[in-house]
């Protein structure tokens, strides 16, 4: 017990020192093109977390993940265009999705869907966004002074800016460490979180949800906040992800956004947070790597990688890996 | 009235179409509890078949009928060998697996065959309804359907296959202990599951536009419908199916394409809201 | 009665489709009162038993715990109010060890060292000690049940219900249990459903004999199982059965 | 295609040198050396990839075809091509790569309007000279980025009129749902009406949509003289297939400025299905020019085992890489303002196309536009237009006024 507890600690205590270090040092020491690359997997690092904590800890699998991701992507767009800043557009971000999850969750859980069936549900919702946000390309479809834009998605959205800033437009470097902070906080948080009390019902839940709501825990009540939590998170994803990219589109929504996510959690390890993040960093690294090669479809790659992974490391890969080394270090000192 | 006449067997189409797209995944899901994301892959691959043997002679209702639902069964018995028999009871890898085939497959069949193989026309012409014009191709496929589900109905009612089937989506653990040899009864059922996905794509083939990412077109639907049906593969996929097609048609003819598919998402959600556990309940409960 | 009842029911009905489960039935048990419920298979017991936990939302009637009536409330609302519930079959978190699996109920209502406390008395109570560090997943079903006993009363309920809480356990466990039990009554309520007549023997004060969802019979051990009428509809064939 | 692939030896090396450098825990070390970089951004995977090849073996054969003629500047040429995949975050890592890590002198590529909306601030940001060679909605207003493809002003303002003149007034439109099936639309109306006629109905459709039945009985009932389908993408296929099904093929004809627009339809539908559609394009193969003949016999001749699919894509790809090389030779620098200036002069160039020259304002190509009929896989060209202007953009855009300017306009017509 108590070693589990510190070893706990003690791993994201060095996965926070990690990102501090990471955080201070990629822009002293990385070009620009490289720090940008690097944004990009911190925000995806970001979204990943929101259902690595809501799956791994919760017990909830969301097929429909992209759709807070998206959510929050439009919202920081249409709200940004419009007032001109972005400190209150990224709440504004965070609060649709964290509402959005709100309300989803609330249909879902007091509806007492269960299990997959629910992750149907959010796959569907998501795909109802998708067709709908699709159909924006008209010209009635506008939001203030932002165009939804249908297909084509939101343009030239602006770069975000230091909340004690509003006037300068973040440069790569800083908006590479801002986003990193962030990721960093949330990383901690959430460690602290499922640390709670709060933290130690929703993983009871995950393993044995009647027993419970037996013992007197509101379940649909813990399940709407974990759900909403990681909405909100998904939210701040996507408003960073918009922000990086200067443009959204409704493809933000797509199935593959939502399938790309669970193969992150999946290929990293679910029931970790640290894990999901390195499955972010390998598989974009490597589909990044197969757009610059040609000597064969990248589709048929990706597609032997997947198979490949789940038959042989079904656990993901940081699992696979911690169990490795503790079982040799084990070894050692017995 | 013709007009009327006309939406009807529009109507009726749509069902149709879904219950041949959905028919082979709702098998697989309904008795082994494996999401096979590559169905509308193994949909593709039965348009291509009828494509290239058309294309080297042979007669296009041996192409659809017989070489698309043979060639993509046998194929899909080989999936199972290979991939899927590793990954019973665990929903979501089987999910990954097959979304890797599918990537695997839209890859390897533009590599091999080209992502613009000339298509197939369509067999039969036209009809009148006053002054409506039908394509006799789709009288053709709504009959298609009704016999492709009837047929499932019989034999799963009054074969032992049959049997041996329903016993295993009812209690999958229970049909080993009956001196059955599961791991064959998954096989087949794999093996046939590919073999409607095949005969499905085949079908569609004279009338789309066969390139190796159709199945993403085609495989939402299905899945959907599968899900909403629920466990029992006929009844299921035939109630979803005439809900689902015919609401979703009547809105697009009402309004366009867009609302249309909304509806139809839409009609599912709350299909499955107010049916949790009737409709999916019993596949889902030892899941995840 | 002299004393006021902790939980009561009154008219309680409880139909599937035309089938009357449970048909309007009235119950009591006193503070302190250790009850057992039997009767044959498909007297209604365990659709009785869903309808004071809130896994069933009854037709009809009503049922009062300590004043309050609980017809409509959520299972965690009900066990709020300070009602356990042991399920037939043990509802663990087969992840976690037992320790763990106990502290989580305690956390209900006290902080994580409270909760510490009450989880080592409760090991202390029930006599599994031993246990306490292993995953239940790995327990056997008795050792199981005296886990999930100790989980339920961590949340220091004022009645408990038990579903068969005897099932899978070995003479020593079942001695072990009624002893338990027999202390645990008259600092609680407890109302266990049970089949095992040895076992009602060991524990029983006042028994409640159901059939075909009605009250069929209600008296203490010796007046049970001395009456004709119980004897033939449940424990001729029971008892044999069982024996 | 895969001996295609295996035949791009020249690419092999630059992709292995763009493999290595990008690790990104490495520091960037070996540069590009001495040689030019020109910039490929084609979908050489995914499900557009039928468009994004051939763009791509263009663009290769255009390098190796200015290496034979000793370069540029005295320096080789060297592609750095990747695959984004048809996913627009890949689109913009390598417009980024490309601009800051090969320091490319010139982007080709982006095919999808989406795709180019997120390269083109980037490549505009970080100052790397940018050519867009796809038809496309029209409303671009960047001084970096060269738009040769055509616009709905081009091609909708031709083809209208000239099939209504062939068949009669009455217009139904079929559109697919997104920018450039709305504009085009849009165009369409104006251009049908402003010719006395009448569009009776426009019905727009996601790109998933496989099934037109209802669409074609709605069209049966409204009767009218003439389709006009601005159709995108292989789902879409399905309708003329399930058009002629109905037997409706040989009763109301169809045009359209988006058939066959990449060559894809052409191979993919039978002739009995697709014969007849009249199509509006800026190139055809069987344009009867000697510069034309010459062009589609060395392509022919650079790939004997399987030819690219000759479409506007594909020939202004090729035009994209002449102009630049010119405009190279010309300023004697690879200075993109140079560059830029020299282009903007109002210079004609003589193309496989016919004749081109680049709108100052708008940076657009005025060019010639072609009619034609497609019958058996063969263009008959039924008519010229010479020295069509992009007079959709210049509606919104005059780059001498607003020289910064970095947007892509809505063209509204209300």
């Amino acid at each position: 017990m108590l070693r589990a507890i510190s070893k706990d600690w003690l791993g994201a205590g060095f996965v926070t020192v990690i990102g501090l270090a990471i955080l201070f040092f990629v822009p002293v020491l990385f070009d620009l093109f490289e720090v940008l690359q690097m944004t990009k997997y911190v925000v995806l690092a970001l979204f990943v977390l929101s259902l690595a904590y809501i799956w791994g800890f919760g017990g909830i699998l969301s097929f429909g993940q992209a759709g807070f991701f998206g959510l929050g992507g439009y919202a920081f767009a249409v709200s940004s265009i419009n007032m001109g800043q972005t400190t209150v557009p990224f709440l504004i971000a965070i609060a649709v999705a964290a509402l959005f999850a709100a309300a989803l969750g609330y249909f879902m859980f007091y509806g007492r869907l269960s299990d997959v069936y629910l992750g149907v549900v959010t796959l569907v919702v998501t795909l109802i966004l998708w067709k709908l946000i699709n159909h924006t390309a008209g010209p009635e479809y506008v939001i203030g002074t932002a165009r939804l834009g249908g297909f084509n998605g939101i343009p030239s959205i602006p770069i975000m800016t230091l909340p004690w800033q509003p006037d300068q437009e973040m440069e790569p470097s800083h908006m590479f460490q801002y986003f990193m902070a962030i990721l960093i906080g949330v990383y901690v948080l959430l460690h602290i979180l499922i640390k709670s009390k709060f933290g130690r019902i929703a993983i009871s839940i995950r393993e044995n949800e009647v027993r419970t709501g037996l013992l007197g825990y509101d379940v649909r009540l813990y399940k709407l906040a974990i759900f909403t939590i990681g909405g909100a998170i998904g939210g701040a994803a996507g408003a960073m992800w918009a922000t990086y990219q200067t443009f959204v589109d409704p493809n933000i929504f797509s199935l593959e956004w939502s399938a790309l996510c669970l193969i992150w959690v999946m290929a990293g390890g679910v029931g970790t947070l640290f894990g999901p993040m390195v499955g972010v960093l390998a598989l974009e690294y490597l589909s990044f790597q197969l757009g610059q090669t040609d000597f064969i479809n990248n589709l048929i790659i990706m597609g032997v990688i997947l198979i490949f992974l789940v038959l042989l490391l079904p656990k993901g890969l940081f699992p696979t890996f911690r169990d490795f080394v503790t079982k040799h270090w084990n070894r050692r000192h017995e | 009235m013709d007009y009327s006449l006309v939406v009807a067997i529009e109507l009726l189409r749509e069902v149709a179409g879904l219950i041949l797209i959905a028919t082979g995944l709702a098998v697989i899901f309904g008795m082994m509890r494996v999401i096979n994301i590559a169905h509308g892959e193994f949909m593709m691959l039965g348009g291509y078949t009828v494509v290239l043997t058309t294309k080297w002679g042979v007669n296009i209702w041996v192409a659809i009928l017989i070489l698309a639902p043979l060639v993509v069964g046998v194929f899909g018995i080989l999936v199972e060998r290979l991939i899927i028999r590793h990954l019973y009871g665990r929903i979501i890898d089987s999910l990954l697996a097959t979304w890797g085939l599918s990537l695997f497959l839209i890859g390897f069949v533009t590599v091999a065959f080209g992502n613009t193989v000339e298509g197939v026309s369509t067999p039969f012409s036209s009809f009148s309804v006053g002054r409506y014009s039908i394509a006799i191709y789709t009288l053709f496929l709504i009959f298609a359907a009704i016999a492709f589900i009837t047929s499932v109905y019989l034999t799963l009612r009054y074969t032992k296959s049959g049997l041996i089937a329903r016993a295993t989506m009812q209690n999958p653990d229970m049909v080993e202990s009956l001196g059955i040899n599961s791991k064959l009864v998954y096989m087949a059922t794999f093996g046939i599951g590919a073999a409607f996905a095949g005969l499905a794509g085949g079908l569609l083939a004279p009338i789309s536009g066969v390139v190796p990412g159709m199945g993403a077109l085609l495989i939402g639907k299905a899945f959907i419908t599968v899900v909403t049906g629920g466990a029992a593969v006929v009844a299921g996929t035939l109630s979803a199916s005439a809900i689902l097609g015919s609401v979703s048609q009547a809105v697009t003819f009402a309004t366009g394409p867009v609302f249309g598919d909304a509806t139809l998402l839409f009609v599912a959600l709350i299909l499955l809201r107010l049916l949790p556990q009737g409709i999916t309940g019993r596949i889902f409960t030892r899941s995840v | 009665m002299s004393e006021p009842a902790l939980l009561a029911t009154s008219g309680l009905t409880m139909r599937f489709g035309g089938v009357v489960a449970v048909d309007q039935v009235d119950f009591a048990v006193k503070a302190g009162e250790l009850r057992c419920l039997i009767g044959p298979n498909g007297a209604g017991k365990s659709t009785f038993f869903k309808c004071l936990t809130g896994q069933l939302r009854p037709t009809a009637g009503s049922v009062v715990f300590a004043d309050q009536e609980l017809r409509g409330a959520t299972t965690h609302e009900i066990v709020r109010k300070g009602i356990g519930i042991k399920t037939q079959v043990p509802n663990l978190f087969d992840g976690l060890p037992a320790r763990e699996n106990i502290a989580l109920s305690a956390l209900q209502n006290h902080s994580k060292k409270r909760s510490e406390e009450i989880t080592d008395q409760m090991l202390e109570l029930i006599a599994i000690t031993a246990l306490a560090n292993r995953d239940v997943g790995h327990l056997a079903h008795g050792e199981r049940q005296l886990v999930e006993l100790a989980m339920v009363l961590a949340g220091q309920p004022r009645l408990v219900l038990l579903d068969e809480p005897a099932a899978g356990m070995t003479a020593e466990e079942r001695g072990r249990l009624a002893n338990v039990l027999r202390e645990l009554a008259g600092d609680m309520s407890l109302i266990v459903v049970e089949h095992d007549m040895q076992f009602i023997r060991d524990i029983a004060t006042e028994i409640t004999v159901l059939h075909r969802g009605r009250v069929f019979l209600e008296g203490d051990v010796a007046e049970i199982m001395a009456h004709r009428e119980v004897q033939e509809i449940y424990l001729g064939k029971e008892a044999n059965g069982a024996a | 295609m895969t001996r295609d692939i295996t035949r791009r030896s020249m690419l092999k090396t630059t992709a292995a040198i763009g493999a290595a450098s990008a690790l990104p825990m490495i520091p960037f070390a070996a540069e590009a050396g001495d040689d030019i970089i020109v910039g490929g951004l084609h979908d050489l995977s995914g499900f557009i990839d039928f468009a994004g090849i051939p763009m791509n073996q263009i663009m290769l054969m255009a390098i190796e075809e200015i290496n034979a003629a000793g370069g540029l500047l005295g320096k080789k040429l060297k592609g750095a091509v990747y695959d984004p995949q048809t996913k627009m975050p890949l689109y913009s890592q390598f417009a980024t790569q490309l601009a800051l890590k090969d320091k490319a002198s010139v982007v080709m590529g982006g095919i999808t309007s989406a795709s180019r909306e997120t390269i083109r601030p980037i490549l505009h940001r970080y100052k790397t000279l940018y050519f867009y060679n796809t038809l496309y909605e029209g409303g671009v207003c960047d001084r970096n980025e060269i738009s040769l493809g055509t616009t709905p002003a081009q091609t909708v303002e031709k083809l209208v009129p000239y099939s209504m003149g062939l068949w009669g007034k009455k217009v139904y439109t079929i559109a697919a749902d997104y920018n450039y099936g709305q504009i085009t639309a849009a165009w369409v109306k104006r251009y049908v009406e402003q010719n006395g006629g009448e569009v009776v109905s426009t019905d727009f459709f996601p790109l998933d949509v496989t099934n037109f039945g209802p669409t074609i009985s709605k069209i049966q009932s409204a009767k009218p003289d003439m389709v006009m389908s601005v159709l995108v993408g292989t789902g879409h296929l399905g309708f003329y297939n399930q058009w002629a099904a109905a037997g409706m093929k040989n009763e109301i004809p169809i045009a359209s400025t988006t058939f066959g627009a990449a060559g894809a339809e052409l191979e993919i539908l039978k002739p009995e299905v697709a014969n007849g559609i009249l199509t509006c394009y800026g190139y055809y193969p069987s344009i009867d020019s000697p510069a034309n003949k010459e062009w589609v016999a060395k392509v022919n001749k650079r790939y004997p085992d399987k030819t690219p699919l000759l479409s506007e894509l594909s020939a202004f790809t090729w035009e994209g890489m002449m102009i630049w090389a010119d405009a190279v030779r010309s300023a004697g620098s690879l200075d993109r303002m140079k560059l830029i200036e020299v282009m903007e002069s109002g210079k004609t160039y003589d193309m496989p196309s016919g004749q081109c020259a680049i709108d100052p304002l708008t940076h657009h190509a005025i060019r010639d536009v072609y009619i034609a009929d497609l019958q058996d896989k063969t263009y008959i060209i039924k008519k010229k237009f010479s020295q069509v202007q992009p007079a959709d953009t210049q509606l919104v855009c005059n780059l001498k006024e607003t020289p910064n300017a970095n947007k892509h306009y809505e063209i509204s017509l209300e």
